[in-house]
């Protein structure tokens, strides 16, 4: 516990360590998406953080960008997971490991 | 007149739309395309109108624009707007107007009625083109347009060999005369500069008032080729009787109005180009085609190719009149004739469509009181052609140019040759009414003749008054028309006719024209009992030259002999020099390229191939080594990315120190 | 300001008071708390026995009247026997998110309640982004439903759980577009200044309420509609529905646990109530001029009644719908006509701009018109064409 | 001091959550923890005072994304544990070292870092109002692409959920 602003990045880095080792390491492609997304949250809590201690808090613009990944993230999971279902549907499993073969 | 020029282009562009629509109707859709094409004729016969009524203040005035350019030169086009062109515009469009009507009843019964009325309407586009062109290179176009429409037209019957045959010998005949104008047209520009005709001074017409054109003659001379071509002219004319295959409203608007007009009013137009030299060719030219013509047409025994004969000689009398007394001489005769010879061949074509498609007039006859109107009306064109006096619009014209011919200063010799073609020339039509209208019906056909429709008559007697009416508009008493094109102002005077050098010339003509009747009618009534098998009177009496002039001087014979005969031995040698020179020569030259290219073969399959070969296995081999990388597990695709991330991070922050 | 209007401001200052004054905010806070537990809580006891009476009395029978003077302690005996019943866990259930559930599902829902206004001055926490806090706390009760509903390991807790999850979702859409208008108009996410926009009067007397604007009143019924759905009340509780599925996700569920399911939905109907008020009703404001002198508490909680009346009534007379049916209602009739109606108040806003005198019946007839012909179009769609005329094979 | 607690819980929460969401057996288990890490990251935002955007994560993540998270599983029979079958990807024991390798990496660059001696500016306030206003002025380019991209992801999603109907009728035979 150095400053404030670290604590939190260092919550950050955890999250997103956590989140890539799960993404690297689970066989479900449904929670290799969890992974990216908390991988994705620890970006977005490194923006707040730096917006809230950053010198110019009053233009926004972390939480702008912030705002906006959410909405990028929202989308993105969407068409994720239907392209999980998909994948499900064709080859009857979600699992990743069994989903390497490159033509259609 | 400013204002209207600008829509002068709609005169041709409305019958060219209505070919271009017309060309995409279904056959059946009848009524459309005679619509289309009469109502588009509508529109530019009152445009037309318009136009005539602002030339009717002097003037002209020309619309340019640029067509497009390259490097620096710009091609520029443009049309005009003067007395010339308006009146012009007048007839083309008013006589082909009446044709279109006459077609929809003379064409009811043919299956290709559509196609016929899209050509028709693209005829007379063309032709309206040509009268509103303000640069020779547009007159160009739309004269070559005229030439195509006119091969459809005349081979629309294209099932009929005959029918085949004229169109394509209309055409290239013509061509012949249009290398000579195409020849001019370059000379001209390579002298001048620019084809336009009227450019506010810049005109190839305009230059010439300072000093005039060294090498005019020779132009001129070349221009008139295509006029020679295009208007019949010995020793061109052979077309014009063969193009009677086409269907008789054709015939009546290639020899009224359209195409052989285009060629008088191609010298009319370039006028000021011609020089005195080029001049007295044109009326040698003339006046020899007007007396031979009339000659062969007396001894003609179809009904259309008499009046063939006949438009040839008038035209030769049209650029007579050009030579000997200008423009307004000739396009007076130009105007008049296209009116009674229109209604000339559309009385022509009545009387073959209710004798079931005869034509020998031989065959004929008795149809005076089958067909009262058609024979009234083919009177008054009769007479008209034939030049009787005061009250027929050909007396009128032709005074105009034998008085001309006259004053010659040159020579006599064309006033006289053109006495003996208006005598001939009574003694034929006199001789075609009498075997077709008087006597008795000598086949069964024209025993059952009877009179056309409505629609077919009707632009007859519209015809009829035209014949009539227009001779008015330039007597001597009233030069109303000469006037006209010369911007005076034209002034009633009956004395004139009276004067005492015009009245000899009169009295003269109109003493031949009344001997040459009465003479043809004494011995055509006579023999108007006779039947289709007994010889022709003249025949009778002088075989030899009744079958000279029958056989039309043997022209075409002679052609036969020379100039195809030549042309086909041309070819042959041609393609001997083809085959054994050229052809041996390629292959020599093939066998060279064959042996570099086993040469090149062993070279590219050995050096290039190997080569390429081994740099492909590299690449191939390289490929799969790094595709193993890309197994399609995404996750060792994530955990490279993560390992590249450290990489990274740890150059950016530690590596630059 | 009254003494009256102001009275449970007033005591709550004198009580915490007391309290030491570094800890003064903390007790303010669980003081308010505990205020709107205890007032939502005997509403919700007063509801269900009014509930139950009003249904008795619109299907011609009495309700319950056993228990105490008119059954009012009917709900006392309900709740004791709730609370001594057994509480029974199956088997094969995961346990601990079926012990989770019910509080994931109750806890949010009354947390809702921090921000509604619900007199003057009487806002528990006044946020910037309250109606914004409103709904993302609301939209924790969807897991929950979703935990409740596969943590039974039933095959119709299941069904029900995914149908409620299917129509809580699709109904969310519709809720928070109706609502939309009313941030738009006012300018602000915040409850109180909601409010405070509705608190002028329109011809010196009747209350500026966005109910008596044609986007306010077509919004109205598009927000009670959306919040009955995702209340699962009827006409729209088939995630529930007895006579297929048993009882939905609460098929396995039995004493206190389903007593909280069932407190969290009627707790979740009242913020519902309370928003609706809040938005559309002038929230704690009287309707017309001269009325102000009753307390402000008193004209939120008659509003609020009223609603809530509104409610037990449509459960009373529609019938249930079809699940089909319901998502084709949510997805093809309220979603478009809910963006309609942003137009329309978007076409109020900008007509009232309008400087000539008499605009305001032509601004009322152009936006009424602007609704009312998509209403008439999507309901023509969603009806569909009739179906045949049904075949008796062997009836006759 | 409150402040510290208060991080402390948020922090906590959100980690355990993660790490839960990673390790547990049970997709439904993992996707109920992620989203009790992300109400987590919520809070953390809010004491951050970045209120709009704390009360947007939670709509969103937990409203949304996580129940998409559960009806996906629950399409992909996800829940069914089958005892045996490994959870874990193939080689799963190299992607705990490059996780921790990145996690070093980022200390690392934290704790190199000279901005970590910044102090909270102050009471930084974030109003709905001016978040709206630089929406609609400055940001207003993004928000209309975000608006296209929400649309097509929309579009998109239920084009590739849509079963195809001839996959339909070779169901049906």
């Amino acid at each position: 516990m150095t400053t404030p602003l670290a604590n939190y990045l260092i919550v950050a880095a955890l999250l997103f360590s956590v989140g890539l080792a799960g993404a690297l390491a689970r066989r479900n492609a449904v929670l290799v998406l969890i992974g990216l997304e908390l991988m994705l949250n620890a970006a977005n809590l490194n923006f707040i953080a730096f917006w809230r201690f950053g010198p110019h808090a009053e233009r926004l613009a972390g939480l702008m960008f912030v705002i906006f990944s959410i909405a990028v993230a929202a989308a993105e999971v969407a068409v994720g997971l239907a392209l999980v279902i998909a994948v499900y549907r064709h080859r009857r499993t979600a699992q990743l490991d069994r989903l390497d073969s490159l033509k259609g | 007149m400013e204002s209207l020029v600008k829509y002068v282009w709609i005169i041709p562009a409305a019958p060219l739309l209505a070919a271009g629509v017309g060309a995409l109707l279904p056959a059946g859709r009848r009524r459309l395309g005679a619509g289309l094409a009469i109502g588009a004729m509508g529109v530019s016969f009152l445009l037309s109108c318009a136009a005539f009524f602002t030339t009717l203040h002097p003037g002209r005035a020309a619309c340019n624009f640029r067509w497009f350019e390259f490097g620096d030169t710009a091609v520029p086009l443009g049309w005009v707007l003067d007395p010339l062109g308006a009146i012009m515009l007048l007839m083309v469009s008013l006589v082909s107007l009446v044709i279109f009507v006459y077609s929809v009843g003379y064409m009811a019964k043919d299956g290709n009625f559509t196609r016929f009325f899209c050509f028709m309407a693209l005829f007379a586009a063309a032709m309206l083109g040509l009268v509103i062109a303000n640069s020779l290179l547009l007159f160009f176009i739309c004269w070559e347009l005229v030439g195509l429409a006119s091969y459809l037209l005349i081979g629309f019957w294209f099932q009929k060999p005959s029918a085949a045959a004229a169109a394509k010998k209309a055409f290239i005949v013509t061509r012949i005369g249009d290398l000579g104008l195409f020849l001019g047209m370059l000379w001209l520009y390579a002298r001048t500069g620019t084809l336009l005709f009227y450019d506010g001074g810049h005109g190839c017409l305009e230059q010439l008032g300072a000093g005039g054109l060294a090498a005019s003659t020779g132009i001129s001379l070349l221009i008139f080729c295509g006029a020679v071509g295009k208007s019949g002219q010995i020793p061109l004319h052979v077309w014009l009787p063969d193009a009677m295959e086409g269907p008789t409203p054709v015939s009546a608007l290639i020899h009224a109005a359209t195409m052989v007009a285009a060629g008088v009013f191609l010298i009319a137009r370039v006028y000021p180009l011609m020089s005195a030299e080029s001049l007295e060719v044109v009326t040698w030219v003339g006046a020899l085609t007007a007396v031979f013509a009339a000659s062969i047409a007396v001894a003609q025994n179809d009904i259309k190719r008499i009046l063939a004969y006949s438009t040839i000689s008038q035209l030769g009398y049209m650029m007579m009149g050009l030579g000997v007394g200008g423009v307004a001489v000739g396009m007076f005769h130009l105007i008049t004739h296209a009116f009674f010879k229109a209604l000339l061949f559309l009385g022509a074509g009545s009387v073959i469509h209710s004798c079931q498609d005869e034509q020998d007039i031989r065959k004929m006859g008795g149809l005076r009181k089958l067909m009262p109107l058609t024979f009234a009306t083919y009177a008054v064109g009769m007479m008209a052609l034939c030049g009787v006096p005061l009250f027929f619009s050909g007396f009128w014209s032709k005074e105009a140019i034998l008085d001309a011919a006259h004053h010659w200063r040159v020579s006599q010799a064309p006033f006289y040759l053109g006495l003996i073609g208006a005598f001939l020339t009574a003694f034929y039509m006199t001789r075609q009414v009498c075997g077709v209208f008087f006597g008795t019906p000598a086949s069964a056909e024209s025993g059952h003749a009877h009179e056309s429709p409505p629609v077919m008559t009707v632009p007859l007697a519209i015809l009829a008054c035209l014949a009539v009416v227009a001779g008015f508009f330039g007597t001597p008493a009233w030069p109303w028309f000469q006037s006209y094109l010369e911007g005076g102002r034209a002034a009633l005077d009956l004395s004139k006719i009276a004067a005492a050098h015009q009245l000899p010339i009169l009295l003269l003509s109109t003493t031949l024209v009344f001997a040459a009747i009465l003479l043809s009618g004494w011995i055509y009534l006579k023999a108007a009992a006779r039947t289709s098998r007994e010889m022709d009177p003249l025949e009778a009496a002088q075989p030899a030259v009744f079958a000279c002039l029958n056989r039309k001087f043997f022209i075409d014979e002679i052609y036969d002999a020379t100039v195809v005969r030549l042309t086909a031995v041309f070819a042959s040698v041609s393609d001997w020099l083809d085959r054994a020179v050229w052809g041996g020569l390629v292959r020599a030259v093939s066998w060279l390229a064959l042996a570099l290219a086993r040469l090149d073969r062993a070279v590219d399959e050995e050096v290039v191939n190997g080569g390429f070969d081994a740099c492909t296995e590299t690449v191939r081999g390289s490929g799969e080594w790094v595709s193993r990388l890309q197994n399609g597990q995404v996750q060792r695709y994530l955990r490279i990315i993560g390992l590249a991330f450290c990489a990274l991070l740890v150059l950016l922050l530690w590596g630059s120190q | 300001m009254s003494r009256l209007d102001q009275i449970f401001v007033l005591t709550g200052h004198w009580l915490a008071g007391w309290a030491p004054a570094a800890l003064r905010p903390l007790a303010s806070a669980v003081l308010a708390i505990a205020c709107i537990m205890a007032v939502f809580a005997t509403c919700f006891a007063l509801t269900t026995l009014a509930e139950r009476k009003l249904l008795g009395r619109m299907q011609n029978r009495f309700g319950p009247n056993r228990v105490g003077p008119c059954g009012l302690f009917q709900p006392v005996a309900d709740g004791v026997k709730m609370l001594i019943k057994e509480d029974i866990v199956p088997f094969s259930a995961d346990k601990t998110l079926h012990f989770l559930a019910p509080i994931v599902l109750t806890v949010p829902i009354w947390l809702a309640f921090a921000v509604l206004p619900f007199g003057r001055n009487m806002t528990a926490i006044d946020l910037d982004g309250g109606i914004l806090f409103f709904f993302a706390i609301g939209s924790a009760s969807e897991l929950a439903v979703f935990m409740a509903g596969w943590s039974s390991q039933n095959k119709y807790s299941v069904v029900g759980a995914m149908r409620a999850i299917a129509q809580m979702i699709s109904y969310e859409v519709p809720l928070v577009l109706s609502t939309v208008p009313v941030l738009m108009l006012a300018g602000s996410l915040s409850l109180n200044d909601i409010v405070a926009a509705q608190g002028t009067y329109a011809f010196g007397w009747l209350a500026r309420w966005n109910v008596f604007t044609p986007w306010g009143l077509a919004g109205l019924f598009l927000f009670l509609i959306a919040a009955t759905a995702e209340s699962n009340r009827s006409p729209f509780d088939l995630p529930e529905g007895e006579s297929e599925i048993i009882a939905g996700y609460l098929t396995e569920y039995s004493g206190f646990k389903y007593a909280l399911f069932f407190l969290g939905e009627y707790v979740g109907l009242f913020a519902g109530a309370g928003l609706g008020v809040t938005l559309f009703l002038g929230g704690w404001h009287a309707p017309v001029k001269g009325l102000e002198w009753a307390p402000s508490w008193l004209w939120f909680g008659v509003k609020f009644a009223a609603l809530i009346f509104l409610f037990i009534w449509a459960r009373a007379t529609l019938p249930r719908l079809r699940l089909d049916q319901l998502l084709n209602f949510a997805w093809r009739f309220m979603v478009p006509l809910s963006l309609v109606n942003l137009l329309v108040a978007a076409a109020w806003y900008w007509t009232g701009a309008w400087p000539f005198g008499g605009a305001a019946p032509i601004r009322w007839v152009l936006c009424a018109g602007l609704f009312i012909f998509p209403y008439h179009w999507l309901g023509r769609a969603l009806r569909g064409p009739l179906p045949p005329p049904r075949k008796y094979s062997y009836a006759e | 001091m409150l402040n510290e607690i208060i991080f402390l819980l948020c922090a906590s929460l959100t980690l355990a959550g993660a790490v839960a969401a990673m390790m547990l057996r049970n997709l439904v288990h993992c996707a109920l923890c992620a989203a009790g890490a992300f109400a987590g990251l919520a809070a953390l935002y809010l004491q951050l005072d970045a209120q709009f955007v704390g009360l947007a994560q939670l709509l969103i993540y937990v409203g949304a994304i996580a129940i998409l998270i559960v009806f996906t599983i629950m399409l992909t029979r996800g829940d069914e544990v089958r005892p045996g079958a490994s959870i874990a990807s193939p080689l799963w024991w190299v992607g705990l070292p490059v996780g921790a390798l990145v996690l070093a990496c980022l200390v690392g660059a934290i704790m190199a870092s000279p901005s970590l001696l910044r102090l909270p500016a102050g009471a930084v306030h974030a109003p709905v109002r001016k978040i709206g206003e630089a929406l609609m002025n400055r940001y207003v380019m993004p928000l209309q692409a975000v608006g296209l991209l929400l649309t097509a992801a929309l579009l998109g999603a239920v084009a590739i959920g849509l079963r195809e109907p001839r996959d339909a009728e070779s169901k049906t035979q």
